[in-house]
């Protein structure tokens, strides 16, 4: 990457974005949820499955719950075979994005580091990147110098709290421009013939005899054959309007912004074990994620001691950051299952379809779940990447448990 | 958030942990549920936008655990009680 | 010339303290009092930076935290990017240039401290102007603990721009009364330099004081730059006062246009001249007065256009004595100049046309679009806006948490209004923490109507080209982006924000934010109240990270836990490794070794001879109560309660789920008391599990938990030897196998100390667990050490304990297991009782998935090439050739070591259906290649376990 | 590593030592009390008997400990001292060397109805001295260290920095606190305190 990558040289938005269209009384499919995932469902169902008798509906505006408050990461270097499948699928998707959606989406593959501060986080590490490249995906171990070569700032001192020990390393991974992200859907799906209806709040879900016919809306009820929930951290909210209940729990996962500054920061760095996430974006700004408030909320707000904790966190990895200045903090909402993978598939009521679950990866599987969402709805069956994420695995034991295999205790 | 121990008094939010709904009982008899509803135990729990009865504990004290109704939309505790007994708001 | 635009006796900067400062490489001459602004202001520098992609000229608009243009880059004493020469003062030794939007890191490392301060306050007043120094007054009289927080350098706030006299004195002697009386009040503190940044739940209030940046090279090594006040209140007072914004009008981003009450603030606290010939444009009463003043000190004020039709009668009089000729229904349409303004446009704005241009030389606009009220920390608390269009502005409606607002910060216009709000809700917010309180009297001032302002946000163009009508001087932003925006159909601020950047700059749109709002429903042709504002977010203001971080950093980034014997490893060389917040020596090279061979030589020594570890670590929790036993027997999958006193158990414990949690082991010490060991990492997580269930599931039970980890030290005594060693200092201790044998445990007196001994063995050999207190350990670590030494006995660290562990197949919870492997998958039915009825986890194990004979299993590996060490991690795969991905994997390795007993190297690893596999050769993928491995049970040393029952 | 090596304590032959977990900082804490002309004064105590107390609260006890159980975040007597840690739970303190019999006297009363466990290892006792020691304190800790409202006999565990501790007001010096770290904390808090009390000296 070169200084020029990272100037401020953002390329001019498309003149027209979307309609403003007054909703139809009926559709073949509506989609609640006007984020990225819901946009990028309706995209596909439009062009892959020739669907566009389409509204997505969204409470507010287009895009403005956590599309509109993540970090922008983009990797798929996860260590199952399941989340792995969907989210390398993503990234292929990803990496012809901007021409498929003929709009400049900013995606940068600058590649992510994700850190390694105990021997047992090199065990997971060395795990991951081995089942990456043998599930084809892209991803080397770096010793912490080489770690250096790709991100020059890091602090590699040995002589630090919890020193850096390696670094798993995707080079396709990166990130992009959120907002554009979430606009190049719309005006795509807008463009195929699909209705984007801001300020039309769900308040009901219409279900006759085990079969869904429509949702009511705080801008009159719209009929539907098929209705797709995409909401992340309202999903619960939504479900029980239709009398499901969800294995999901809402949390606030905050975030933060410096002011602009010249390029010092070329890739992006994670760290789990001290949760650090830091990108500095095209403008200039570092990009940093928190880890996830302990508690259930739906404040789009947390507390302060967990921004604090992330950037002492974030100091003793780059110390340079010392007097840059955090401009603004905001809070998502994050719906997160028990065993941090989505779930996506069908319902036991007939026709109402669900995607939720994503917790923090919800951006970077954007395009993928989209996909694997519209294909579901229009088929009626879970797309095989989604078949491990549907709701049985519960009650299976079959867990695509992330979690439990990255990090426990030792 | 400033909690209400039971038995410390207010503190502060950094001294406890979450342990989400409350009120969810052990079943007397895991061997006779279908694998359908142990899973409904294991890993189902309200997630209202609202008021909420959850569990803390003030690890970081007096280690008790104790409930709260809390709204999830301000973050405001209406009340904080006792394991064992029944909210005194809903 | 320096300092030619500085009055000879106005201003309340030190003349006796000049200081002289570089910017952009030039050196001029400051006072102590001055901000940077202030500075180059007084030394005729106006210009000083560009727009950030225009690259137009900037010069400074505001004079506090709203300045959207003047950014500067400090440069010494320390590097600091990005801040508002508005809020720099001017200090020794002061070095700084001007930025186009983006500052720079360097990686000189900090030296400064940054530390944080709790506080607690019954009312916290946030700002020191007249609202703010009543309602604390009042607060403080009625005996409350009050803090008062202030971001500038001293108290007063606008007070310290104003002329009019208050209880007919100069209005900072009044400041200066408030302040003395505040201070003699033994319970309130009063912080200036300190700006309150967030507004977090139930009253929690946190600011940034910043301490030695006023002190430039003369800064205190040992305090801390900036400090983080965390601050509970009962009852907060919000007296932020408002922030003045401009108006969108054709090239209004050219230095020399100056906000109204900026000027005023340069010619009264800093007695500086913001030009020479001045043109004022104003939609308010506001600026009236600094048109009034700046003729005053000499500056002739060509025009003072005012966009209402009718203008207030006194203050047209108080012009026309002062020689201002006032244009009712005028607005400024243009400006014209390069690097400074030469001149502007006057037209009449009649029924939204503009008429009448005319051409007026000036070096100034001052201009006022009206105030809008501060209310950034009022809107972080949860409260809600309503538009109020008497003012043009959004003022706080209705509150969240306890918080009273006043002053300009509710809409407040006038002086005496302020200092009214300011004793009302001072004594509001005293009586809510249950103190009498009576509001201060109220001083003596001038009383005024206000005439209302009205609502101009943009000045039209004839030609329609908005291109240089700038919204946002910070981002760059125009009228024209916003229409771009609004015709590309968005309708939302939320979208023109992004769309355009608005507001997203580093004053985070104080100036733009509402200007922005009202050009947008200037657009599209509706109210500003239906489109509301963007939210207000924490900081207020720019913090530092470093602010943010505090002291955790460094060593104290997070506790270094050691133990009792810590200092005896550092001083035998130790390398150490962390495991979780605890320092474990790893191993103990010996000159010229390396890990491989200390670890090697430790192997041996246990296995031949005899070995010492601490065990210190292991987290230990005494249980007691009569339902001790039938508590046990819940908690952990093995049947707990037919231990007989006097002897030991190993343990595991699941989550409700199945999967493996914790393992450990159990001692009986009497019929109802019990002393359960953990895993190092584990040993919070398995106190707080068990609390959980006690105290949540079954408090019925009697039983009583108590963490003594620290309480006793232990040093495992491991090797053929161990017994001879052990015997020299246990006196008439029988340690024979009948009276003493494996999986038992007996009070001895060690040396004179009192001490536990287990006989356990993690390593297969045969081994005693000694415990004794913390104060003891040293000593028997010692002794021990003494009376071994003939028999060459070795201190050995955890990668020694996890080669001998593994020879033996035992597992360690987090490297062999993740958090879904159950029991069976590692071969440990034999510790899942069959008999209890249930147990934690128990229920999961039939589960159609949990139930699969082919789930991974751990089993042992062994390389066909005994001198290849397989990397931990690396992926399993059946056959020797790789398929195209994505490539089947059958599990991957989770421990491997070369074995000194084995004379070759081995693994344990994950493996699907791994039992059933055990001798068939499967590959490794190792740097992308398969090498063959034969799959064995785990158990690789002394099955028989002959030797640990020695 | 490095870091280790620093921090480690002057170090004495073993039969000099204590064994008491912030014996190396002696000279540490003495040159901080010096330095802050006593502004600050921080101090390792010689060692207690260390007794956990679980009971019900209306065990009589009256005779051993010298008073009712304390309800939590109070504290009774002086030798031994009781501390009120939760709504079955104390903490006693009492001369070094009386673990044995003061268990028995207590298990005497207590019976199976609660427990008794010494933990003289698990913590230490640091007295915190002179007038900038609840400042230095407030700089970790977010209870309320007023002395209005944390004053004598009372006694909370809450958090300092990043290590829990018992804090408790003495009676004597209004000023002065005990704080109780878990021994394995116990350099951590010292190390967290010498920096926090930096700047007051002089």
């Amino acid at each position: 990457m070169t200084a020029q990558d990272t100037a401020d040289a953002v390329p001019e938005l498309p003149a027209t974005l979307w309609r403003d269209p007054e909703p139809k009384r009926g559709y073949d499919v509506v989609i609640v949820g006007g984020g990225g995932h819901g946009l990028a469902t309706a995209y596909y169902l439009a062009r892959n499955h020739g669907i566009t008798d389409v509204a997505v509906v969204d409470k507010g505006w287009l895009a403005g719950g956590n599309m509109a408050r993540n970090t922008t990461i983009i990797r798929s270097n996860y260590l199952l075979d399941a989340s792995a499948g969907i989210y390398e699928h993503a990234m292929k998707l990803w990496e012809g994005l901007a021409d498929d959606l003929d709009c400049p989406i900013l995606f940068s593959q600058r590649g992510v580091l994700n850190l390694a501060h105990s021997p047992q986080d090199v065990r997971e590490g060395v795990r991951r990147v081995n089942a990456n490249r043998l599930n084809g995906i892209d991803a080397e171990w770096l010793d912490p110098r080489q770690a250096l070569e790709i991100c020059p700032i890091l602090n590699i001192s040995p002589d630090v709290r919890y020193p850096v020990l390696g670094a798993t390393y995707q080079p396709r991974a990166g990130i992009a421009r959120h907002d554009y992200v979430a606009w190049g859907f719309a005006r795509a799906a807008d463009r195929l013939g699909v209705d984007l209806i801001q300020d039309c709040e769900v308040t009901g879900i219409e279900v006759d005899s085990g079969r869904v016919t429509g949702v009511s809306t705080t801008r009159g009820l719209l009929t539907a054959r098929k209705v797709a929930l995409c909401a992340a951290g309202h999903s619960s909210v939504l479900a029980e309007m239709a009398g499901l209940r969800l294995p999901v729990q809402s949390h606030p996962l905050q975030a933060l912004v410096s002011e602009l500054l010249e390029p010092v920061h070329p890739t992006v760095v994670m760290s789990n074990a001290v949760h650090v996430y830091v990108s500095q974006a095209h403008k200039g700004e570092l990009v940093m994620g928190a880890g996830i408030d302990q508690y259930n909320s739906y404040a789009q707000r947390g507390g302060l001691h967990v921004i604090q904790r992330q950037l002492a966190a974030a100091l003793e990895l780059f110390p340079i950051f010392a007097r840059a200045h955090v401009l603004r903090t905001w809070g998502g909402i994050v719906d997160v299952t028990p065993d941090a993978s989505a779930i996506l598939g069908l319902t036991p009521i007939d026709g109402l379809y669900l995607n939720c679950g994503w917790g923090t990866g919800g951006f970077k599987a954007t395009p993928g779940a989209g996909w694997c969402y519209a294909d579901t709805i229009a088929n009626g069956v879970p797309h095989p990447l989604a078949a491990p994420l549907t709701l049985e695995r519960f009650a299976t034991g079959a867990l695509v448990d992330e979690h439990g295999a990255a990090a426990v205790a030792h | 958030m400033l909690i209400e121990c039971p038995w410390c008094g207010p503190r502060d939010e950094t001294e406890f942990h979450y342990g989400g709904q409350a009120h969810v009982s052990y079943p007397d008899d895991p061997s006779v549920l279908t694998d359908e509803q142990w899973a409904r135990y294991l890993f189902y729990r309200d997630n209202p936008q609202g008021r909420f009865a959850e569990r803390w504990c003030h690890g970081s004290a007096c280690r008790r655990w104790f409930n709260a109704v809390r709204d999830t939309r301000t973050h405001q505790i209406v009340a904080t009680y006792r394991t064992g007994e029944s909210a005194p708001v809903t | 010339m320096d300092n030619e635009f500085r009055l000879a006796n106005a201003g309340r900067i030190d003349r006796d303290r000049p200081i002289p400062f570089v910017f952009d490489g030039t050196e001029y001459l400051g006072y102590a009092g001055d901000t940077l602004a202030s500075a180059l202001l007084a030394n005729g520098v106006h210009q000083v930076s560009r727009g950030v992609h225009s690259c137009r000229p900037r010069g400074i608009l505001a004079s506090g935290v709203t300045e959207p243009c003047a950014l500067v880059q400090v440069e010494e004493p320390f590097d600091e990017p990005t801040l508002a020469a508005t809020t720099v003062e001017v200090c020794a030794g002061l070095r700084a240039r001007g930025l186009s939007g983006k500052g720079a890191l360097t990686s000189r490392p900090d030296p400064a401290r940054y530390d944080t301060m709790y506080a607690h306050a019954d009312v916290l007043v946030v700002g020191g102007g007249p609202t703010g120094l009543l309602a604390a007054l009042t607060a403080a009289r009625a005996g409350a603990r009050v803090m008062l927080l202030d971001d500038q350098s001293e108290l007063g706030g606008d007070l310290l721009a104003e002329t009019a006299p208050l209880e007919g004195r100069p209005p900072i002697a009044w400041v200066s009364g408030v302040c003395a009386e505040l201070a003699g009040c033994q319970d309130v503190t009063v912080l200036p330099r300190t700006t309150a940044f967030g507004y977090y739940d139930d009253n929690y209030v946190v600011a940034c004081e910043r301490r030695t940046d006023h002190l430039g090279t003369a800064a205190p090594e040992r305090t801390s730059r900036q400090r983080m006040w965390c601050i509970r209140a009962r009852a907060v007072v919000l007296a932020t006062g408002a922030h003045e914004r401009s108006v969108a009008f054709s090239d209004n981003d050219r230095p020399g246009v100056m906000l109204a009450a900026a000027a005023r603030t340069y010619l009264h606290r800093y007695g500086v001249l913001p030009g020479r010939r001045v043109v004022v444009f104003t939609t308010n009463d506001g600026a009236y007065q600094a048109a009034i003043d700046l003729a005053g000190a000499g500056v002739p004020v060509t025009a003072l256009a005012d966009a209402r039709p009718e203008v207030p009668d006194d203050l047209a009089k108080a012009c026309a004595a002062a020689d201002i000729e006032v244009l009712a229904g005028h607005v400024v349409a243009g400006t014209r100049g390069d690097a400074r303004i030469s001149g502007a446009c006057l037209a009449e704005l009649r029924d939204g046309r503009l008429q009448g241009h005319r051409e007026v030389d000036c070096d100034t606009v001052l201009v006022s679009g009206g105030w809008n009220p501060a209310v950034h920390l009022f809107s972080q608390a949860g409260g809600g806006l309503r538009y109020d269009s008497q003012l043009a502005a959004f003022v706080p409606a209705r509150a969240r948490q306890r918080v009273f607002v006043g002053g300009a910060a509710r809409g407040a216009v006038t002086l005496a209004d302020c200092l009214a709000d300011g004793a009302r809700i001072g004594a509001q917010a005293s009586r809510t923490v249950g103190l009498s309180a009576d509001a201060a009297p109220m001083p003596a001032v001038l009383q005024r109507t206000p005439t209302p302002s009205t609502a101009l946000w943009l000045v039209p163009d004839p030609s329609g080209d908005y291109r240089r009508h700038y919204v946002d001087l910070a981002r760059d932003a125009t009228v024209a982006d916003i229409v771009r925006a609004t015709d590309a159909g968005l309708r939302s601020v939320e979208h023109v924000k992004r769309y355009t950047t608005v507001g997203t700059g580093h004053e985070q749109g104080k100036t733009s934010g509402v200007l922005a709002t009202g050009v947008v429903a200037t657009i599209l042709g509706v109210d500003p109240a239906e489109l509301g504002t963007t939210t207000f977010r924490p900081p207020y203001t720019p913090v530092t990270f470093a602010a943010l971080a505090g002291t955790d950093r460094g060593a104290l980034h997070d506790p270094v836990r050691v133990t009792a014997l810590h200092d005896w490893h550092v001083a035998a060389g130790a390398m150490f490794e962390n495991v979780g917040q605890w320092k474990r020596p790893w191993y103990y090279p010996r000159p010229g070794e390396d890990m491989a061979a200390a670890v090697w030589r430790e192997c041996v020594a246990a296995r031949r001879s005899v070995a010492m570890m601490d065990a210190s670590t292991l987290g230990k929790i005494d249980v007691q109560g009569r339902d001790a036993a039938e508590f046990l027997d819940r908690v952990y999958t093995t049947m707990m309660s037919t231990l007989r006193v006097g002897r030991i158990r190993y343990g595991l414990m699941c989550r409700a789920d199945g999967m493996v949690f914790d393992d450990g082991t159990v001692i009986r010490l009497a019929d109802n008391h019990f002393l359960l060991t953990t895993t190092t990492g584990n040993a919070a997580a398995v106190l707080d599990w068990l609390e959980e269930w006690l105290q949540t599931e079954w408090p019925h039970l009697r039983v009583y938990l108590t963490s003594v980890t620290e309480h006793w030290s232990t040093v495992a005594l491991v090797g053929p030897r161990s017994r001879t060693v052990l015997r020299r200092l246990a006196g008439d201790l029988a340690l024979d196998n009948a009276s003493f044998p494996f999986m038992a445990w007996r009070d001895a007196t060690l040396a004179g100390t009192t001490a536990r001994v287990c006989r356990i063995s993690f390593s297969g050999e045969l081994a005693f667990e000694i415990n004794v207190p913390w104060r003891h350990a040293q000593r028997i670590w010692t002794e021990l050490c003494d009376a071994g030494a003939d028999l060459g006995i070795t201190p050995y660290g955890t990668e020694t304990m996890h080669v001998l562990r593994a020879e033996k197949g035992y597992p360690i919870i987090g490297q062999d297991t993740d958090g879904t492997v159950t029991p069976q998958d590692l071969g440990l039915d034999w510790a899942v009782s069959k008999k209890k009825r249930d147990f934690i986890g128990k229920r999961s194990f039939s589960r159609p998935d949990t139930a699969r004979g082919d789930r991974k299993h751990l089993v042992g590996l062994l390389p066909v090439d005994p001198d290849l060490l397989l990397p931990e991690g690396c992926q399993l795969v059946a056959d020797a050739e790789l398929p195209a991905p994505p490539v089947p994997m059958l599990g991957h390795v989770t421990s491997s070591y070369r074995s000194p007993a084995l004379g070759r190297t081995f693994a344990l690893a994950l493996v699907e259906a791994g039992r059933h596999r055990v001798g068939r050769r499967i590959h490794a993928v190792v740097d992308d290649r398969p090498v063959p491995v034969i799959v064995t049970d785990p158990v690789f040393y002394d099955k028989e376990g002959a030797r640990r029952d020695g | 590593m490095t870091a280790e090596a620093a921090s480690t304590p002057v170090r004495r032959r073993p039969a000099d030592r204590t064994g008491s977990p912030l014996e190396g900082y002696v000279d540490r804490f003495a040159a901080l009390a010096a330095a802050t002309r006593g502004a600050v004064g921080v101090t390792e105590l010689p060692a207690f008997a260390h007794l956990a107390l679980r009971a019900d609260p209306q065990a009589d006890v009256g005779d051993i400990l010298g008073g009712p159980l304390p309800p939590p975040g109070h504290v009774i007597g002086e030798s031994p001292l009781t501390l009120g840690l939760g709504p079955d739970e104390w903490l006693v303190l009492a001369p070094d060397g009386t673990q044995t019999p003061l268990t028995r006297a207590l298990h005497r009363v207590i019976g199976a109805n609660g427990a008794v466990v010494d933990v003289s290892g698990q913590r230490t006792v640091v007295e915190l001295s002179g007038p900038w020691c609840r400042t230095v304190l407030a700089k970790g800790c977010a209870i309320d260290l007023h002395p209005r409202s944390f004053t004598t006999d009372q006694c909370a565990q809450t958090l300092i920095a990043r290590a829990q501790v018992i804090l408790l007001a003495r009676s004597g010096d209004p000023s002065a606190l005990w704080l109780l770290p878990r021994a394995s904390f116990a350099r951590y808090v010292a190390d967290w305190l010498l920096d926090a009390a930096l700047e007051y000296q002089t």
